[in-house]
């Protein structure tokens, strides 16, 4: 299943809502920030319902049901095609540009029994042994 | 100053999920863990010696507390109890923390009056921000000595504040301490920080140079850290690193000149940890006070 | 100003459950009603010749949305639709209210960089204190034709802002319009009071006089009612006649100039109803632009 | 039973918690408002358990339940007996003085079946009909 989605298609697609960026004057959009994605202004707003899913996994019993059965828990989430697809994924970056917030992908990313190194280094496009070869202390903690 | 209160120095820690853990089982005297956790003896000590009344610990939600549907700016809690926050897999083994409602909402009065439109809270469960900065300097055995005014500050949801408006944030706290009508010695806690990314391809972005700069000049030219854009701190310290702006609010409510008389950093994986003992001129009752005697 | 946004006036009104009853039972045209609803007329036809593109709209909440364990000071509402709160009797019979979420985004921004310590909202139901004066304002085939950005101000537990404070949101208010990128018609609808008490042996207390004062004041000499304490607004108005403070930041969002086109005092029980159309010069271009042309 | 309490006395009784009233600027405590009840500083402190009493009643389960059986509704929600005698008095102006919310104390009798103007003629110390004769509408609405 492709991830286009009628209601909120991928940023940059043809259709997909206009996001202002000149928000804040807090921050230069002159000089985005490498593989860095703020969720400033509507972004936000076009990641909230995934970022209520992801919040809804602090609950015990959610995060069972989504390991019991992923498509099940995700349709009575009512989270979209493209959403779903984020997660089938684990397209943790997708999820980022999306509008989800830091914490939201990390608590989502910690149901699926990834731990936080290890969907950081999926984020950085590398594999956990290589990510944790850059680190000071390279023994997991 | 008119009032009775005086701030009697402020303290600066990182806070982590992972320093909870390495705490509560034993790891501490590791090789990995150490050289943090020897970084907050002088602080224990300090905290021992200075015997605060109170202390104003400013730490940000990880949306634990809070979720987007409401998400404040700056959150006071004011509870006479502070419960301990659930951040999905149950609550930290910590007890409930005593807060101070007396000089909370004193405080609350005065910043509303000081025109800082907080939140006012009176159940405000804390999480990992708050707690592992507290028990990193209260050892069990002293386990709630001191009673907690906490203060939150959104850096989670843009739009966050400035640099400016936290160090500023911190000037007003003063002010509120400073009116106090009874004895009360005040300690300021700022947490978070300092460089670190949690998301995206720059995931795991450090920066030590400018972590030790930092340090620098939250002592000696808190002025410059005040100037700085959510943009150059981020560029800087990596984007989660944006929360030393909480280490601003501690500062504000500081004399210029301070005494530095602890500092500690290490970076042993995906953050710059550091902490910082600055101290007030004569035991908090300020340099006047100092001369007049 | 540099964006293409502007205020093209403004507009108070009261706000109370029984006008939603009131409305929403067919009694508007009864002697008792008839005197309230003939003064939104002239409200319903300045919006529909003004065609405002959004509508800014300050309201307090009844503990419907927000509870005392986490009170916001300013909450600013972003969301795309509001949803109608419950205020334990059920839903009010109206259709959620559709929202601006690009301009209530830039406004959270500039707020907040302005050093307003807003409370971002992405869900924020509704109640009476929004809801009666939008329903009088635009008869059922007309609702919701207009875009509404709410925002809550704490009336209701102490600490709350000053006067001076709601007036400079309003300010703040204009600057985040006047430097918006697109071209946009704002209209601000300030709500609550006028006089009432609804506590203590002092309940029912009204004071007409003040009533008709405080309408001359808010469009002649708001700086006169900036310059009130909570104290001074209590003793002239009642205790929860403060919530006039909420016509401030609107007040405080339009030019120092502007045209009364209408207004209406009206006092059947406990609570002095007023209602107001304040349209700035020119369209809301300013005297200036009115001056080059 | 009376209104004491071990652990919230009444305000102004021996023990009774001291309250600074020294709050807030807006505020000039040497004119207090005649027969008017601010929750500032502390005294909210003090009301808040009876404010969360009061609000759960927005519930409609929470009421008919509060209707059904009043006593064992109040032990529930764990009221001190001082709050309870506060409840049985109907007693709105000592739970205004107590620290509850002016809003909080209409959402109880609300759920009482008082009417605001009822709830409102009692605190004068007046009947409905002795408070309705000083309106300028005299009918009820
Ligand atoms: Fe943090
Ligand atoms: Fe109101």
């Amino acid at each position: 299943m492709s991830k286009s989605d009628p209601e909120f298609p991928p940023p940059g697609t043809p259709g997909a809502p206009e996001i202002l960026d000149l928000r804040s004057r807090q921050i230069d959009y002159s000089r985005p920030l490498p593989g860095t994605y703020l969720t400033t202004g509507v972004r936000a707003a076009r990641g909230y319902r995934f970022s209520k899913f992801c919040m809804s996994l602090m609950d015990l019993n959610k995060r069972e049901a989504l390991k019991a059965d992923p498509e099940e828990f995700m349709a009575e989430a009512g989270l979209s095609d493209y959403e779903r697809q984020l997660v089938r994924d684990r397209d943790w970056n997708g999820m980022l540009r999306y509008g989800t917030s830091t914490f939201m992908v990390l608590k989502l990313s910690n149901a699926l029994g990834v731990g936080q190194n290890r969907t950081g280094a999926a984020m950085r496009g590398q594999t956990y042994e290589e990510f944790m070869a850059t680190r000071n202390v390279k023994e997991a903690s | 100053m008119s009032g009775k209160g005086r701030i009697v120095g402020g303290l600066g820690s990182s806070h982590a999920p992972s320093i909870a853990v390495a705490l509560n089982t034993g790891k501490d005297q590791t090789a990995q863990w150490k050289p943090l956790f020897d970084g907050y003896q002088p602080m224990i000590r300090w905290l021992e010696e200075k015997k605060p009344d109170v202390i104003v610990l400013i730490a940000n939600d990880h949306a634990n507390t809070f979720f987007f549907d409401k998400y404040p700016c700056f959150a006071l809690g004011v509870a006479p109890v502070h419960e301990i926050a659930d951040e999905g897999w149950g609550r930290w083994p910590f007890e409930p923390v005593p807060g101070h409602p007396e000089f909370a909402w004193q405080l609350a009065h005065s910043l509303v009056d000081d025109e800082f439109d907080i939140a006012v809270c009176q159940e405000m469960p804390l999480d990992h921000g708050f707690l592992t900065p507290l028990a990193c300097t209260f050892p069990p055995e002293r386990r709630w000595q001191v009673p907690v005014v906490p203060i939150v500050v959104n850096v989670l949801q843009p739009p966050i504040p400035s640099a400016r408006r936290c160090f500023k944030l911190g000037q007003a706290i003063r002010r509120a301490v400073e009116a106090y009508p009874k004895d009360l010695r005040v300690a300021m806690f700022g947490t978070g920080g300092l460089s670190h990314q949690l998301s995206g391809e720059r995931y795991g972005f450090n920066n030590n140079e400018w972590d030790h700069q930092f340090l620098q000049l939250v002592e000696t030219d808190p002025e410059r850290i005040a100037r700085m854009t959510h943009q150059e701190l981020m560029e800087m310290g990596g984007a989660d690193g944006v929360e030393i702006i909480m280490w601003m609010v501690m500062r504000g409510a500081l004399s210029n000149v301070v005494a530095c008389k602890h500092r500690n950093y290490y970076h042993p994986m995906v953050t710059g940890f550091a902490q910082m003992i600055l101290e007030e001129p004569n035991d908090g009752l300020g340099r006047l006070a100092q001369a007049a005697e």
